[in-house]
């Protein structure tokens, strides 16, 4: 407790101890305090809106993300777009792809689409598994809670980005592939979450109202129902909400690997990849998906570093510690 | 270049995300040969070539190298029966004798193909080579323990498909004769006028029985070379080779072996590569690559700038990258929609997808553009630089299509790979003017070579492509249209399963002609013939650019490798 | 301590052969023939049967499996067909497609990746403490925000995007650094670092943006503790504050944070290995995966595994170090 | 030696003596908070001449810490306005700029914390730190300096000081830690003492030992003491003089033994009133009169038995028997008090007799039958008859559920009453604890800590139990608060005919709920008896020493208390 904080108590002012979690409401108007957190907020807002309007701006511009235009390159030279910044146009709004000429607008936005889906799914997977698996052991019998710990342990030992690649390469091709980027991120980074989860119904288990709660004749299921998972909601969302543009990395990185989604899909990490060479013949090529993934990125992070200060100005740091290995993973 | 065909190639392009390797290199019909600047200057002996290599030389064993033409860096360790003619272009397609005194003597029908060893042959160690280590070296091709070599010694040698190798099988195979130190006799069970051809491979070099330590002898291989394994560090991923004192240019009129040493690096990116290459600070200058193109973006660069410009060989190989049709898949049973496909396809822009007009030539036959081949233009369907749609919609329409057609189209989905995705979306993006809705189905690399080579798996529409391990028709056509090479319980090549006896013949009454010159023009001919039935539509041939250091010179590229051949390459 | 290095071991050796398990499982679902990758293209399906017999791809999984773990245990013979080879313990087996014995790939990929790992660690700690301690002492201020604004665009940029950056930057339009080459230490220390300078460059901007994060924050953290109010009701200045008491505190999750980091570095540096090309166990396990050359997955993974598992137990170990009131358990 | 004097003084009058040690003069502390600013100290004023002894006492909110921290500017940079003029040895606090507030700070006037575990720094020896502090204010050499520090620990009462100094902080006890920090307190020779709570978080016997360090030192070192401390008792014997606060300002100022002995304000005197008096007997007001049937049923059938309870906790040489073989019984109708310090084992025995926690060995009989080892289902039926009130009224009550819900909570589960009947069994039940019944909705954060402890014991009520367990029931809570809720307790007793089962360290407030009392130590009970009995003549060592360092508020009796604490650790 700070000195602030204990005087302020002192003084009956700092509110209350028992102050629960904020509600949605206060911290809705916590998160729209920080200024970061809102422009994280709007980005996010306005990439959600191209990822789904993408066929409609594509539209709009007139291109498609699959159309050659061999007219647009030069054959000779490697096909290096022909015209300035990668060959931007009033038809071709961010320029052209080298080699195929494809058009680079239509294809970034499309990208965003994947990116999105995959992380979103990603998170939503890593969710019902964390807590599931959290939440046994943490209610579980001792042999419950130490196989699933021992799990959880493999998980979180197993490097993400090794475990997708075999996995990828064991699913049969026919398998949608966002889906199944969604579902391998999502099935081989809950470690952490799971984890977290078991270590709050741990703490939160031996608390007094859990003890009044039982007292009640309350079973482990009715338990868990009313009495812990309200409380988990918070440190769930705020994990969650670092776990999105984790799961964004993590996705680029599949992709930049050349194991992400099936081309031609346009996704940033797979632009990234095949521009990688580029960087000197057509910076544009390299700039732009790095931009925007670099963007999409930021703008998730800072909205959970928002969402995480709204829900608990003070968990900031102990939070911060088991959240960066599985990112790094991602990261690396 | 340990691997030329098709699978080894995507084998050799290994990790996803590390840029394939060019593999093949090439030789040129049109502009053979290194640039003109280093051409000019007089090569003279001594100093340290450096390799700079994207590629290990794994497995440096000459029982397990898949090699064309006894390969580069292994062809300085290993001398074979033949070899290839080292000199720039069409001259460096032709068979050349190395250990032996000629290319070999056949038998009339072609069977039985004998050779006579050079006199003065010795090893490293100054013993003397003799023909038995030779059979003993084709043996050891047969064993498990040492697989990954060719598959013609076991095709084609009486008793090879049940012969397990020296070390199972003490007895040894029957079917190679050395009735004395200096001669060796091969009996085929068919005729195969392109024996001499398969006598450059490094299975024919020479393994003295007793210094043999199986998996083991990669790493100390007894050199019958211009130069002798020093160090093989990690498999293969640095090579140190030094002079070898006893072998002698007497009696090796190909190899020139300027260099004192060579130092082959391995494991580098081929950015890298061809970024030390065009700085060529320090050792770089004295280096070369024998694995590594230009790629698209590092040509754009070198466009610009003259004095790199100069350093720039180029190569074509033979290979073939086409459109492949199953016709037991509808509705590729039907030729006219086979057709109506290849009347469609776009080539300007599937070249632009692989890396343009400098990195590929737009292909309308099967053979690639080189006489040994017996290359005969022909184009029966023509569709122009950038397709012909309308022609492609009324021979659909004649089909039974006139209102277009939904297909599924097989590809990789590894980037930038030729039978890649960008490829598979210019084809799309082309055939859709002609009515064709394509809708494309990636497949993991591995999984995707798997699939469409396996009779019961492969699809009716997708991408491949196909490079001869020797410079000829043979091994060009016969794989893919001898209708008794369809495999069915392994690895088909014959991906139209196409069984037809009139082909089926004339490829047997070529096989039996040692005049290849004879037989290049019959080549040329069948791959007409064949070509009219549009099971394939040939969609380009890959141009290779390779950069050189400052101080290389006597560049030479041959028809057969495309690559720059470092036995001929100085330094000083 | 000799209890819990017991129990850590056991543990360890569980969640290894549970990896292990896990891969083989994997693998074996997999399509794909391993005979054939030894074989090469157009092998026949005669020598197809012959290479299954010699490398035991023949007994069932489960008996393979087993050879496996014994060949761990207490190594393996293998033929070269003219002799045998000795796999000393622990022998994870050979390469499907070279041959080659794993440990042998192993040792081969290990400098490469340990020369990434440990240099890459120095300079993120470096830069991450530094600044996370300049953060913390201009709190409030606005080289703070900076800072802060800073770090999070690092925790938000994945190595690749920086990666491709510094190259840019560096090799393109500054040519001050050829473009990196891994040179191994023991030819030319000095090539060495200069090659690894980007990628530890990358690596270190990514990874010094967490620890400035974990450090400023519980620098912070510990500066709203009691102890620091007595040290401060007491006279101590702000600067020895910070230096002395909340510094200190703050190394003890930074160090056993970087710990876990150097492990999972050994074996999730995927991305970095393959874009500046440097030849360790992650870019060999990204093509071994890829052509399901199952024994040299499994061993780097393994490696990985134990890299991680160790590093996890000296994260505890460093931890109840730097701070004695924690029990070893 | 009076040296509360109050803000109206004349100054001519003081301005012959010499400077006082503490002046402080309408002193204002605002904290802005999230809803506005508030308060915490409204023009304050008090001095306090050298070497004197001021206790500063007043309940949670009253602004006592806050006006301590002043006295060196804590506040500075947190935030916080202070406002007035604090002089504190010579200096103007408030007015000083950093370097010469940090000459003040430690210099000449040292702080004493409430938490001695918190207030040292975990990672280095409290050799080191005292050293450390020392040099700020004295040059020496690093060698001198730990010198000091081991001469000030060995002052303290640190047995072997010059080793004892290499320690951290965890490896000293509560007591020694305090000690500790009096030494850190002592190292450069203040003029002014200045104590926040310095025994709230000891153990009674420890919080003695305390007081009368403090106390020696005082006489010994001639420094002026500043005691801050919402515990009347603890003043009494510590002080001259007293200043009582609440809300900010000064209720009541004087001589201690005058304000406690007198007290001439309302307010002190309900303080006074609600203090638990351990030589009180029980109340007659609370106890219930037994018909002569009733006490014999009770004698004959015990309601719950414990024989040989047994708990430990870990695994192997790890385990720590936490309780240790106790056997009691409660009696229907009776309320059994259970003494001890922190470490006793009361806690755990006390889930135990209500199975939250499996005991490791001993019976539990409840109504004649053994429920020790009955699984959770066998269990479910029996949970509504035995409830528990816990301590912590923060955690007891899930904050993310209404009140009402949570009292509900037991009704529900048992399954028996329609949605409408439970509402309204609900209502009655907080009317009956004394809160509004229209208050179901609410959430705890919007209720103080005896308003949360009313909802936890109607909670307890809800299944009507027959016996509820209360642990420290009272403890987080204010004095005042403290007595009402212990009326509520004995009321509710009284008129529903429960069986309570009173765990607390107070011992003052144990004897005035018990029936019988048990006192623990170490896991294990070491005298039981009826409650008078226990207190007017304690028979065991412990009991002695326990009473021993309760501390009174009457002044007199205090000193004599202290002299025969000394005669007691001298024998």
């Amino acid at each position: 407790m700070t000195t602030q904080d204990l005087t302020a108590v002192e003084a009956g002012a700092a509110g209350n101890p028992a102050a629960p979690a904020p509600g949605a409401r206060q911290v809705w108007r916590r998160l729209r305090a920080q200024r970061a957190a809102v422009a994280g907020t709007a980005v996010i807002a306005l990439l959600v809106l191209v990822a789904l309007a993408a066929p409609l701006l594509s539209a709009i511009e007139g291109q498609n993300t699959t159309a050659y235009h061999p007219e647009l390159v030069d054959s000779a030279s490697g096909g290096v777009p022909l015209g300035s910044f990668g060959g931007i146009s009033g038809d071709h709004w961010l320029g052209v792809e080298p080699g195929t000429g494809r058009d680079m607008f239509s294809r970034l936005v499309h990208g965003a689409q994947i990116s999105l889906a995959v992380a979103l799914g990603a998170t939503l997977v890593q969710i019902l598994v964390g807590v599931g698996t959290g939440l046994a052991a943490g209610l579980g019998n001792r042999f419950v809670d130490n196989l699933l710990s021992r799990v959880t342990d493999v998980m979180i030992t197993m490097p993400a980005l090794v475990f997708a690649i075999a996995l990828m390469a064991v699913v049969p091709d026919s398998f949608p592939r966002p889906l199944l980027l969604a579902l391998i991120i999502g099935f081989v980074a809950w470690g952490s979450i799971s984890k977290l989860v078991r270590a709050q119904v741990l703490s939160l288990k031996s608390l007094d109202y859990v003890a009044a709660s039982r007292l009640a004749g309350s079973g482990t299921w009715r338990i868990a129902r009313r009495e812990l998972l309200p409380s988990l909601v918070a440190p769930v969302i705020t994990y969650a909400a670092l776990l999105i543009p984790a799961n964004m990395v993590i996705e680029s990185g599949l992709s930049f690997l050349g194991i992400g989604v099936k081309p031609p899909t346009p996704s940033w990490g797979q632009m990234l990849s095949s521009a990688n060479t580029w960087y000197e013949a057509d910076p544009a090529y390299v700039l732009l998906p790095a931009a925007m993934l670099f963007i999409s990125v930021l703008a998730f992070t800072v909205l959970a570093d928002g969402i995480r200060t709204a829900l608990d100005p003070r968990a900031a740091s102990r939070l911060r510690i088991g959240t960066g290995r599985k990112r790094e993973e991602a990261a690396s | 270049m340990r691997q030329l065909s098709l699978i080894s190639r995507r084998v050799a392009a290994v990790a996803v995300g590390l840029a394939l390797a060019g593999g093949a290199a090439a030789c040129g019909p049109k502009d053979s040969g290194g640039a003109k600047a280093s051409t000019d200057a007089k090569p003279a002996k001594g100093g340290t070539l450096y390799v700079l290599n994207n590629q290990a030389q794994e497995d440096f064993d000459p029982a397990r190298l898949y090699t064309s033409g006894g390969g580069n860096v292994p062809s300085l360790v290993y001398r074979t029966l033949t070899t290839r003619t080292r000199a720039n272009g069409a001259e460096g397609s032709k068979v050349a004798a190395d250990l032996a005194t000629n290319t070999g003597e056949p038998s009339k029908d072609a069977t039985v193909w004998t050779y006579h060893l050079k006199d003065g042959l010795k090893y490293e160690d100054g013993s003397p080579i003799t023909t038995a280590d030779i059979k003993y070296g084709i043996e050891r091709a047969f064993a498990a323990e040492l697989s990954g070599g060719a598959p013609y010694l076991r095709d084609w040698l009486i008793g090879g498909a049940a012969y397990q190798g020296p070390y199972k099988d003490k007895n040894g195979l029957a079917s190679v004769e050395t009735p004395d130190a200096r001669t060796i006799v091969f009996h085929l069970n068919k005729p195969e006028g392109e024996f001499p051809f398969l006598a450059t491979q490094t299975s024919f070099a020479p393994v003295p029985k007793a210094k043999d330590t199986g998996t083991k002898y990669a790493e100390h291989p007894v050199s019958s070379g211009p130069y002798k394994v020093i160090k093989n560090e990690n498999n293969g991923e640095h090579l140190v080779l030094e002079r070898n004192p006893n072998w002698s240019e007497a009696t090796d009129d190909q190899r020139k072996a300027y260099p004192d040493s060579i130092d082959v690096q391995s494991g580098l990116d081929q950015a890298v590569i061809n970024q030390r290459l065009s700085t060529g600070t320090g050792k770089d200058a004295a280096a070369v690559t024998t694995d590594t193109n230009l790629g698209p973006a590092e040509l754009a660069k070198v466009n610009g700038d003259k004095a790199l410009a100069s350093r720039v060989g180029t190569g074509h190989f033979g290979y073939t990258d086409y459109i492949a049709f199953n016709p037991k898949v509808k509705p590729f049973d039907n030729p006219k929609v086979r057709q109506a496909i290849a009347y469609a396809v776009n080539r300007t822009t599937v070249v632009n997808a692989v890396g343009g007009s400098s990195l590929a030539d737009q292909a309308t036959t099967y053979l690639p553009e080189q006489a040994s081949f017996g290359y005969t233009p022909y184009d029966p369907f023509p569709a122009g630089k950038t397709g012909d749609p309308v022609k492609a919609k009324q021979v659909l329409a004649e089909a039974g299509y006139p209102n277009g057609i939904t297909v599924s189209l097989t590809h990789d989905v590894t980037k930038a790979d030729e039978q890649g995705p960008e490829v598979a979306t210019a084809v799309q993006d082309a055939l859709k003017a002609a009515g064709i809705t394509v809708k494309l189905d990636g497949q993991e690399h591995k999984a995707f070579s798997e699939k469409i080579h396996n009779v019961s798996t492969e699809p009716g529409f997708f991408l491949t492509g196909w490079g001869a391990d020797w410079p000829s028709g043979g091994p060009f056509l016969g794989p893919i249209f001898d209708g008794r090479q369809i495999v069915k319980d392994g690895s088909n090549f014959n991906n139209a399963q196409l069984d037809d006896p009139a082909v089926n013949k004339e490829i047997d009454e070529i096989n039996k002609l040692t005049d290849l010159k004879a037989a290049a023009v019959r080549w040329g001919a069948l791959d007409k013939k064949i070509g009219e039935q549009a099971v394939t539509v040939p969609l380009f041939h890959p141009v290779y650019k390779r950069l050189f250091g400052k101080d290389i010179k006597n560049v030479v590229i041959s028809d057969w490798t495309g690559v720059l051949d470092i036995s001929q390459v100085s330094v000083k | 301590m000799i209890r819990f290095l017991l129990r850590r071991t056991v543990s360890a050796a569980v969640v290894l052969l549970v990896l292990a398990v896990v891969l083989y499982a994997v693998f074996y679902l997999a399509p794909g023939d391993p005979a054939q990758l030894s074989c090469g293209p157009k092998c026949s399906p005669a020598q197809l049967v012959q290479i299954r017999e010699q490398m035991g791809l023949n007994d069932s999984v489960y008996v393979q499996f087993w050879h496996f773990l014994q060949g761990i245990v207490t190594g393996h013979d293998y033929s070269t067909g003219t002799g045998t080879v000795h796999c000393s313990a622990p022998c994870f087996g050979q390469s499907y497609r070279t041959g080659e014995l794993v440990s042998d790939i192993l040792v081969a990929k290990l400098p490469a990746t340990a020369s990434l790992a440990i240099g890459a660690m120095v300079l993120w700690l470096l830069l991450g403490i530094g600044t996370g301690v300049l953060s913390a002492l201009r709190r409030g201020r606005p080289t703070e925000r900076l800072l802060t604004g800073l770090t999070l665009a690092g925790t938000a940029t994945p190595v690749f995007i920086i990666g491709i950056l510094l190259l840019m930057l560096f090799c393109s339009v500054l040519q001050w650094l050829p473009y990196p080459s891994y040179v191994p230490f023991t030819d030319d220390p000095q090539q060495w670092a200069w090659n690894l300078l980007l990628p530890w460059l990358a690596l270190a901007l990514v990874e010094s943006a967490k620890y400035a994060r974990l450090t400023r924050s519980s620098m912070l953290e510990t500066l709203a503790e009691d102890h620091i109010r007595t040290f401060r009701a007491y006279g101590v200045s702000e600067r020895a504050i910070i230096g002395r008491h909340a510094l200190r505190a703050a190394l003890t999750p930074v160090i056993a944070l970087s710990a876990l980091d150097l492990g999972t570095m050994f074996g999730g540096a995927l991305l970095t290995e393959s874009l500046f090309n440097v030849p360790g166990l992650g870019q060999k396990l990204v093509q071994s995966v890829e052509l399901k050359d199952l024994p040299v997955v499994v061993g780097i993974v393994l490696v990985m595994g134990f890299a991680v598992v160790i590093a996890n137990a000296a994260a505890d170990v460093l931890y109840a170090l730097a701070d004695r009131r924690v029990v070893l358990a | 030696m009076s040296a509360a004097t109050d803000s109206a003084v004349d100054p001519a009058a003081t301005a012959g003596l010499a400077e006082p040690l503490v002046e402080v003069r309408d002193l204002v502390i605002d904290f802005p908070t999230a809803s506005g600013t508030v308060r915490a100290v409204d023009g304050l004023s008090f001095r306090l001449e050298a070497g004197g002894a001021l206790g500063i006492v007043g309940e949670s909110g009253s602004g006592k810490s806050a006006t301590a921290y002043a006295l060196l500017d804590l506040h500075r940079g947190t935030g916080a306005r202070t406002g007035g003029t604090v002089r504190v040895a010579g200096t103007d606090v408030l007015g000083a700029d950093d370097t010469e507030l940090r000459r003040l700070r430690g210099g000449r006037a040292a702080m004493v914390f409430q938490d001695p575990l918190s207030s040292l720094d975990p990672y280095y020896a409290i050799g080191d730190q005292i050293a450390e502090v020392y040099r700020v204010h004295v040059k020496a050499t690093r060698r001198a300096a730990r010198e000091r520090a081991v001469q000030v620990l060995d002052r303290v009462g640190i047995p072997d000081a010059a080793r004892r100094s290499r320690a951290r902080p965890h490896e000293f006890s509560g007591g020694m830690r305090q000690r500790a920090l009096i030494a850190m307190a002592l190292a450069c020779e203040p003029r002014l003492l200045i104590a926040d709570e310095p025994t709230t978080a000891l153990d009674v016997t420890v919080q003695a030992q305390i007081l009368d360090l403090l106390h020696e030192l005082r006489a010994e070192t001639g420094m002026g003491l500043l005691l801050v401390t919402h515990d009347l008792g603890v003043v009494a014997g510590s002080v001259d003089d007293v200043l009582v606060m609440r809300n900010g300002t000064a209720v009541e100022r004087g001589a201690v033994s005058a304000v406690l002995d007198d007290p001439r304000e309302p307010y002190t005197r309900a303080l006074l009133a609600a203090v638990p008096q351990v030589d009180a007997a029980r109340p007659v007001v609370l106890v219930k009169q037994r018909t002569g049937d009733e006490r014999k049923a009770a004698v004959e059938a015990p309601l719950l038995e414990a024989v040989g309870l047994r708990r430990e906790f870990g695994k192997r040489q790890d385990t720590v028997t936490a309780v240790d073989g106790v056997s009691l019984t409660v009696r229907r109708g009776e309320t059994l008090g259970i003494v001890g310090e922190s470490g006793s084992g009361k806690t755990t025995l006390g889930r135990m007799l209500v199975r939250l926690l499996d005991p490791t060995a001993g019976e539990l009989r409840y109504d004649g039958r053994d429920i020790g080892k009955l699984g959770d289902k066998a269990l479910r039926p029996l949970r509504r008859e035995l409830q528990m009130v816990f301590q912590d009224p923060v955690s007891s009550l899930n904050p993310r559920r209404s009140i009402g819900e949570s009292i509900a909570d037991p009704l529900r589960a048992a399954g028996e009453l329609s949605d409408k009947a439970v509402v309204e069994r609900v209502r009655e039940l907080l009317e009956r604890v004394g809160l509004e019944p229209d208050w179901y909705h609410r959430y705890p954060h919007e209720f103080s800590g005896g308003q949360r402890q009313r909802v936890g014991i109607a909670r307890a009520l809800a299944p009507a139990p027959k016996l509820i367990v209360c642990d420290e029931p009272v403890s987080a809570l204010d004095v005042t608060t403290q007595a009402q809720v212990v009326a509520l307790l004995g009321e509710l007793q009284r008129d529903l005919g429960l069986s309570l089962v009173f765990i607390a360290h107070d011992l003052a407030v144990v004897r005035q709920v018990s029936d019988r009392v048990a006192v623990m130590r170490a896991g294990k009970i070491v005298e039981e008896g009826p409650a008078d009995a226990v207190y007017d003549s304690p028979q065991h060592a412990y009991t002695k020493g326990l009473l021993a360092a309760v501390p009174v508020l009457d002044p007199v009796e205090s000193a004599v208390r202290r002299a025969s604490r000394k005669g007691l650790a001298e024998v």
